[in-house]
């Protein structure tokens, strides 16, 4: 396809989200980038990047669930448990990439639990993944407090910090490769898999979804369960990273991670979305709040800008799909 | 003034602990010791109703425990406002009650004060020490992470700190103060930030050691937090709360985490001791009296590991060999 | 009738974002006249409607209603103006009771109060009582079926004093005894002196009841005239810009191998149906609305029920809709919006769902081969649409039921149901829907054909099962001889001699 | 048709289930506890949870149209150092009170606003909002509780009864009863109802649908803003991080009560007793002496368990209600057909 200005005009339309958040990002990225002469840096961005992978790598798996209609409320809990679980099984004398193999499935199993409730029994995702987020952060605190204390460090192995500081080929710290890992799989599976395909067929119509023979269930169970092991992954990721785990983080995770997507364009109601919009939405949240650390705003003051910031940008959005709105 | 009857005529004595919130290993420890020694020293029930760091929560949980009829009410309230209505609720229904570490803006009951500030101003004196020592010719630039602007960690905690390190660095700047959310993880992304608008921060104090250590773990990414032999490189880290897993670092001498205070045992036997006082009736529950109490300050360079296993001990019922532990970081 | 004009358009425009659904229309609606309006799927007609009812707002041009310039920018404006709209799509309130919804946006109140408004409450059960005596007006809507919907919405237009009734297809899902029962009060509205705007895609509605009619085609007015004298391949030849003739030829490749044998069907609502399909044969099944067409239609297709089923001799249940599938049977459904179009996606995304493997090499799902898909079936289908990747939410009706029938297709089952596969449907479209599902027989695929317009099953099918009451009663063979009237009285329960 | 069913039809409703829960648990901590099952304990456990169950009432009428207001804890937090502010710079308490108000509906104008003109997404726009009223709340008292210079009488409004009933729990009673009136017996209950069931259809059939979202918006912030007074008023303070989970609160409450997040339909009464599980819960859990931890995962299985009661019962009775009252009809249409 050759590219001309109709084809260009034609994305700007269609993309306009992107587009709207590309531009939010260029206009964010200038400002800062005079503002404060540290903004322009690799380690900086290295920073921005480690600051949102965990919510993109998260939100990877959750925005193609929520493009089927669904969300889970309760990832910043399985991340904090997940993360108790591998240092409680480590400190404990469990190996650890047999520790990590032993959270994930766990973190799956939590998974599983939103799967049969939401996707088996349709029962409201937002009751039963809050149930799932109080149940798991119940155990969080309580597998804490059974080793002794609220946090586990002391009397972690040595190497329990390697897998989060490690640097794959030696300059890219693993969570930024794993977030561009989660990214690409679930690109992939957005635009090369039958499961994306359906993903998107689920949140347009699950009734005309379920007649075309789609395994509804199966897709929305399967999703979760990802998301669970995501939010699992990335308990671990974090924990290793600070060498600390808390049963206390990730509260609210699971905002970040909806923030992401919605501002990335998708609907609540499922349908439409994008792997893309997803992390532009997530860039836009994590250079925003760099940029007003380093700016050394109060943090008052933050939280006011941040919710300019957010509203902000989706109205910009709406302008532009919308021309004839106000 | 009013009596304590409430409860004497029952057989066991019950008492309500309302700590800050459980969610931190300080509670969780101050609990424990609460609940230990009322039971070992006057056979007293211990309940506790967690104030979940809100000051809602917190009048919650004043007015169960007295729907409960408690003999007496200990509280660690999140807000000085809220604490002065709590007490006044408790008085009402004749329960005594005694509060901690936020002073009630109206002084009608016994208080339970850690004297916070004085180790907060030692912490500072030293690393401000240490640090010119090692690098007399470094301006020293601080950065503090707080729990978002609490009054009291700033009265206690920050402001202290500070003072004690312009005491002996007077042209020391303070650079950035920003909320660590008390949290490790959300402290190393946040202090992340603050090194790459400042890299030439070299005093950071986290006003509890989750966000020390989170400081620490920034530091670390960014090829710094060490030390040699003790000596200053890139920077001095202090915390405050002194468990475990800061006195771990506190005392390796190639991390950068080097100060540290707390107390945990005294001021739960403290408030053990004044309510049961006051139930008791030989000091009155409806006047002032401020009960202090200490908050050691650790650091690498003038305590001793002995002293630091023998706090950590007492206070957080620590049973390990922390020289060992020590010995186990690289 | 007075000759005057109640409403007059002139260069009537609207642009939507990529597309230009009306390219400026003029034309007059004369008082106390029934003003038919006809065109293919995507013509105009809908959107004409929306912009008189101030559902959308006009690009371009100039109303009058009443010799007054008249722009409404709310439904309110309208209202206020006399206005009273039967929509094509339903938009009832599924959780408000029928009492409810008739009133819904009109009820009188006092402080937000609503006031017992008997007189109207007892007018719109009458009105609701002449289509269908045994719904009550505390029933919830959401229990409802579709064309007891339909009625409700026909009584929500009628309860309205209005000058002008605009209805927008609003035969599409009754049945033969309310479309006559619509029609009877059309006639009385026409008398009392309301002017009607009618849209429809049937024909004989449009002679019955019509005294002008205005032609769209492609957003554009081709002629406005008196019906008198119009024939009725003028008609289509205007609408199409090309002529249609459809009449029933014999599938040329049926077979004697048995695809399908249904035996002692019994459900909630069936009793003892029992039938086969033959290899290339289409069998339709007629009867009126709740007849049980569906329902023969859901046993096959993921419903449970007691009997056997055989399906190319192998007895299977098919009470997954994955089974149905597995066993070589594909659906279009009757509710195309609820159960057939995937509205958000793209005609692209829409067809392959069915079947992925015709997009897929190696595991993975390949654009290029989704492309070619699409093009295929808007293509082989004439769908109209700007291009594959068109929403398809935003196509006009009979396009997405093309779409719906494209999905399907692309299963390439051998057993294909099709229930109600023509409804809103314009002329064109429907012969060429007929086509397809000649040529599918004629490739030696079995078809049902689920309809209650029984012009269809006439035109098309081989032979014709009759239901009445969940009962199937008999199956006759379509030929030259065909007897509609024996055919009437049988789907109307009346008892027939041996 | 009447169905011949030998349950009447209240019983089968999921509000009538969460009764039962609610019941049950009462019994249940009522035979473990001593000290529950007093009248003093309902009195606690009211007047804590007046502020949760105002706003819950509010918020559910908002959900029923499908939307929902994430900035009322925000609003909450703002208003009650506003209102601290007021009064203890000397403003008349009433003054202070109506001041607080008309700012505390400011986010409810801004929200709905934002949601019907600028068609954003009402996650985002409240979340935006909460971050906004949550920095307000702490820039507006530089992060110090307000609690000096405080009149006398600034907790009256909590602490005072009335006809031998505590004022908060008056407050609430008239404030739930105003929006039950209001769903069940006004238009805007009726048209709530349609704009979440079925907008396009409310929009057609002249409904000012965005008059009522946006009504519905202050009307929830309203509810927040007075919740904010009212907590300030309890705990003798201006608090800025007072109560940050409020919301999650609000919404469980609703959603448990049986409002669907889409809208649609929605019940106060089932919000209203969904708040009470919860309240009691927390409440006899706590005189229990069960730390808090366990008492977190309780709660979160009681969710589900009685999610998925609601669900099957749900189920139980949608079959019932789709039995076409078939025959009749048809039997009908075919005569009709005849007669022809
Ligand atoms: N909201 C909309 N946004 C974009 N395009 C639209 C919209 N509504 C209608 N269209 C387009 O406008 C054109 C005219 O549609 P309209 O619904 O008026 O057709 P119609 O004549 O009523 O057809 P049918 O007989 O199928 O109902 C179609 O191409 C349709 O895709
Ligand atoms: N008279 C009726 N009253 C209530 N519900 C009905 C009635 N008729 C049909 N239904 C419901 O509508 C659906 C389709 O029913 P059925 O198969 O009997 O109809 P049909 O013959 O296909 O008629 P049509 O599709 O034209 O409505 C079923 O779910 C049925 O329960
Ligand atoms: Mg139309
Ligand atoms: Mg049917």
């Amino acid at each position: 396809m050759r590219w001309n200005v109709d084809r260009i005009k034609h994305l700007l339309q269609t993309e306009t989200q992107k587009a709207v958040l590309i531009g939010t990002l260029i206009v964010m990225m200038i400002g800062l980038s005079l503002a404060t002469p540290s903004f322009l840096s690799v380690t900086n961005f290295t920073n921005v990047f480690l600051k949102v992978a965990v919510i993109v790598i998260i939100a990877s798996a959750a925005n193609l669930l929520m493009v089927t209609g669904h969300f889970d409320l309760s990832v910043g809990s399985v991340l904090a448990f997940s993360g108790i679980l591998h240092a409680y099984l480590c400190k404990h004398g469990v190996p650890i990439e047999m520790s990590m193999l032993i959270t994930c499935i766990v973190a799956m199993g939590w998974g599983g639990i939103n799967a049969m409730t939401v996707a088996v029994l349709g029962i409201n995702p937002v009751i039963a993944t809050v149930g799932v987020l109080f149940i798991a952060r119940g155990f969080a605190f309580l597998v804490a407090r059974w080793d002794g204390g609220a946090n586990i460090m002391t009397g972690l192995p040595m190497e329990f910090v390697d897998f989060g500081r490690e640097l794959v080929f030696g300059i890219f710290p693993l969570a930024i490769v794993m977030m561009v890992a989660a990214l690409a799989l679930f690109l992939f599976i957005e635009k090369r898999t039958e499961i994306g395909r359906f993903a998107y067929a689920i949140g347009a119509n699950l009734q005309a979804a379920k007649l075309s023979g789609i395994n509804t269930v199966g897709i929305i169970a399967l999703l979760y369960v990802i998301v669970a092991l995501f939010a699992g992954l990335s308990g671990i990721l974090q924990t290793s990273r600070v060498g600390l785990a808390a049963p206390n983080v990730a509260k609210g995770l699971e905002f970040d991670v909806i923030v992401a997507i919605i501002l990335g364009g998708t609907a609540m109601t499922g349908g439409v979305g994008s792997t893309i919009g997803m992390l532009l939405g997530a860039l836009v949240v994590g250079f925003a709040s760099n940029g007003l650390i380093l700016l050394g705003i109060p943090f008052y003051y933050q939280s006011i800008a941040y919710g300019v910031i957010l509203i902000g940008s989706l109205m910009l959005n709406q302008r532009f799909t919308n021309p004839a709105r106000a | 003034s009013i009596a304590a009857t409430a409860g004497l005529a029952d057989d066991k004595i019950v008492l309500g602990k309302i700590p800050f919130t459980l969610e931190h290993s300080y509670h969780q420890s101050i609990v424990e010791i609460f609940s230990d020694y009322a039971e070992k020293n006057y056979g007293a029930e211990t309940i506790v109703v967690d104030g979940q760091a809100s000051s809602e929560s917190s009048l919650s949980a004043v007015e169960n425990l007295i729907a409960q009829k408690v003999d007496g009410i200990a509280l660690h309230s999140p807000d000085i406002g809220m604490t002065a209505t709590a007490v006044e609720a408790a008085h009402k229904a004749g329960i005594p009650i005694v509060t901690t570490l936020i002073y009630p803006s109206t002084k009608t009951a016994p208080h339970i004060q850690p004297k916070e500030e004085f180790s907060s101003f030692r912490m500072g004196e030293v690393a401000a020490e240490q640090w010119m020592t090692a690098f007399p010719d470094k301006p020293v630039k601080v950065a503090i992470l707080n729990f978002g602007g609490f009054e009291q960690i700033a009265k206690l905690r920050t402001e202290p700190f500070f003072k004690g390190v312009q005491s002996v660095a007077p042209d020391a700047e303070l650079v950035a103060m920003q909320n660590g959310f008390g949290s490790t993880i959300k402290s190393m992304e946040v202090m992340l930030d603050i090194l790459q608008a400042n890299p030439d921060v070299n005093i950071i104090f986290g006003a509890n050691d989750d966000m020390a250590l989170g400081a620490l773990a920034a530091t670390e990414q960014l090829g710094r937090g060490k030390m040699k032999d003790g000596a200053p490189l890139t920077e001095i880290i202090a915390g405050v709360d002194g468990g475990e897993n800061a006195m771990v670092k506190v005392f390796n001498p190639n991390s950068s985490f080097k100060l540290t205070h707390g107390q945990v045992r005294d001021n739960g036997r403290a408030e053990v001791d004044t309510l049961m006082a006051m139930i008791e009736g030989t000091i009155e529950m409806d006047k002032w009296l401020e009960v202090q109490t200490l908050s050691p300050e650790f650091d690498y360079w003038n305590s001793s590991v002995p002293a630091a296993q023998k706090f950590l001990e007492e206070n957080f019922g620590f049973e390990k060999d922390l020289q060992a532990l020590v010995d186990t970081q690289r | 009738m007075d000759g005057s004009n109640i409403l007059e358009i002139r260069d009537v425009g609207k642009a939507f974002p990529g597309v230009v659904a009306l390219k400026g229309v003029s034309f007059d609606i004369k008082r106390n006249t029934v003003h038919c309006i006809v065109g293919e799927n995507g013509a105009g007609k809908s959107t004409f409607i929306k912009i008189l009812t101030g559902v959308h707002e006009r690009s371009s041009g100039e109303i009058t209603l009443d010799g007054k310039p008249f722009a409404p920018t709310r439904v309110r404006d309208a209202m206020a103006a006399g206005i009273s709209v039967l929509y094509q799509e339903l938009n009832v309130v599924d959780e408000l009771t029928i009492a409810g919804n008739l009133t819904l946006g009109q009820e009188a109140h006092s402080f937000g109060f609503p006031k017992q408004d008997t007189a109207i409450l007892e007018k719109a059960a009458g009105i609701l009582a002449s289509f269908d005596e045994s719904i009550s007006m505390d029933t919830l809507v959401g229990s409802l079926s579709v064309a007891q919907k339909q009625v409700v919405e026909i009584t929500k237009a009628l309860c309205s004093d209005c000058a002008v009734l605009v209805m927008d297809e609003p035969t599409a899902s009754l049945s033969l005894g309310e479309t006559r029962k619509l029609f009877d009060t059309v006639a009385r509205l026409k008398a009392s002196g309301v002017t009607i705007i009618f849209i429809s895609h049937k024909l004989d509605e449009i002679f019955e009841n019509g005294d002008y009619i205005t032609i769209f085609r492609d957003g554009e007015m081709i002629e406005t005239r008196s019906l008198e004298g119009l024939e009725r391949s003028d008609l289509v030849r205007m609408m199409l810009g090309k002529v249609v003739v459809n009449d029933y030829v014999p599938s040329p490749a049926i077979q004697t191998e048995t695809a399908l044998e249904v035996r002692n069907a019994t459900t909630r609502k069936l009793r003892n149906v029992s039938f086969d399909l033959q290899k290339g044969e289409i069998l339709g099944f007629y009867g009126l609305v709740g007849a049980g067409k569906t329902e023969v239609c859901e046993i096959l297709y993921g419903h449970p029920c007691a009997g056997e089923i055989r399906v190319k001799g192998k007895a299977t249940r098919l009470d997954d809709v994955r089974k149905s599938l597995k066993a070589g049977l594909a659906l279009v459904p009757e509710e195309r919006r609820e159960a057939g179009i995937f509205g958000l996606l793209g005609i692209r995304q829409n067809i392959p769902l069915m079947n992925m493997a015709n997009v897929k090499s190696h595991g993975l799902v390949r654009r290029a081969e989704e492309n070619r898909l699409a093009d295929h079936y808007i293509d082989a289908l004439s769908i109209a649409a700007r291009d594959r990747e068109h929403q398809v939410s935003l196509l006009s009706g009979g396009n997405q039921q093309k779409v719906v029938i494209a999905k399907c297709l692309n299963r390439d089952s051998d057993i294909i149901l099709m229930d109600e596969p023509t409804r809103g449907v314009d002329v064109g479209a429907k012969q060429e829907i007929h086509d397809i599902i000649r040529e599918l027989a004629g490739q030696g695929k079995s078809i049902i054909v689920f309809t209650s317009e029984l012009q269809e099953v006439v035109q098309l099918c081989d032979r014709i099962a009759l239901m009445y009451d969940g009962a199937l009663r008999q199956i006759v063979q379509n030929g030259p001889d065909l007897d509609t009237d024996h055919i009437m009285k049988l789907v109307a329960g009346e008892e027939i001699e041996a | 048709m009447k169905q011949a069913n030998t349950l009447p039809g209240f019983m089968k409703s999921q509000t009538f289930i969460l009764f039962l829960v609610f019941i049950a648990l009462n019994i249940f901590f009522a035979l473990m506890s001593d000290h529950f099952f007093q009248l003093g304990n309902y009195f606690n456990m009211l007047k804590q949870s007046s502020a949760l169950l105002l706003t819950a009432a509010a918020a559910t009428m908002l959900m029923m149209t499908g939307n929902f207001d994430l900035s009322a804890s925000a609003n909450l937090a703002f208003s009650g150092v506003l209102y601290a502010l007021l009064a203890a710079a000397g403003l008349p308490l009433l003054l202070a009170a109506l001041i607080t108000l008309a700012a505390g509906m400011g986010f409810g104008l801004i929200n709905g606003l934002l949601v019907t003109r600028w068609e954003i997404s009402p996650f985002i726009a409240t979340l935006g909002m909460m971050f906004i009223g949550n920095g307000l709340a702490l820039v507006v008292c530089g992060g110090q509780s307000v609690r000096s210079g405080l009149p006398d009488n600034f907790r009256n409004l909590m602490n005072a009864e009335l006809l031998g009933l505590p004022v908060p729990i008056l407050i609430a009673l008239v404030g739930c009863t105003l929006f039950w009136v209001l769903t069940n017996r006004t238009l805007i209950g009726k048209y709530a109802m349609a704009i979440g069931s079925n907008r396009n259809a409310a929009v057609l059939s002249g409904i000012n649908v965005n008059a009522i979202t946006l009504g519905l918006f202050v009307a929830v912030a309203l509810m927040a803003s007075l919740s904010g007074i009212m907590t300030a008023s309890r705990i003798g303070a201006g608090d800025p991080r007072i109560y940050e989970f409020f919301f999650m609160d609000v919404v469980v409450a609703i959603m448990l009560g049986g409002t669907p997040l889409s809208g649609g339909r929605g019940s106060i009464i089932g919000t209203l007793i969904a708040a009470m599980i919860v309240i009691v819960i927390g409440n006899g859990l706590s005189m229990l002496n069960v730390l808090i931890f366990w008492q977190t995962i309780i709660k979160g299985v009681i969710l589900i368990v009685a999610m998925i009661l609601n669900e099957k019962v749900k189920f139980g009775s949608r079959v019932v209600a789709t039995t076409p009252p078939a025959d009749r009809s048809v039997a009908n249409q075919a005569t009709s057909v005849a007669a022809q």
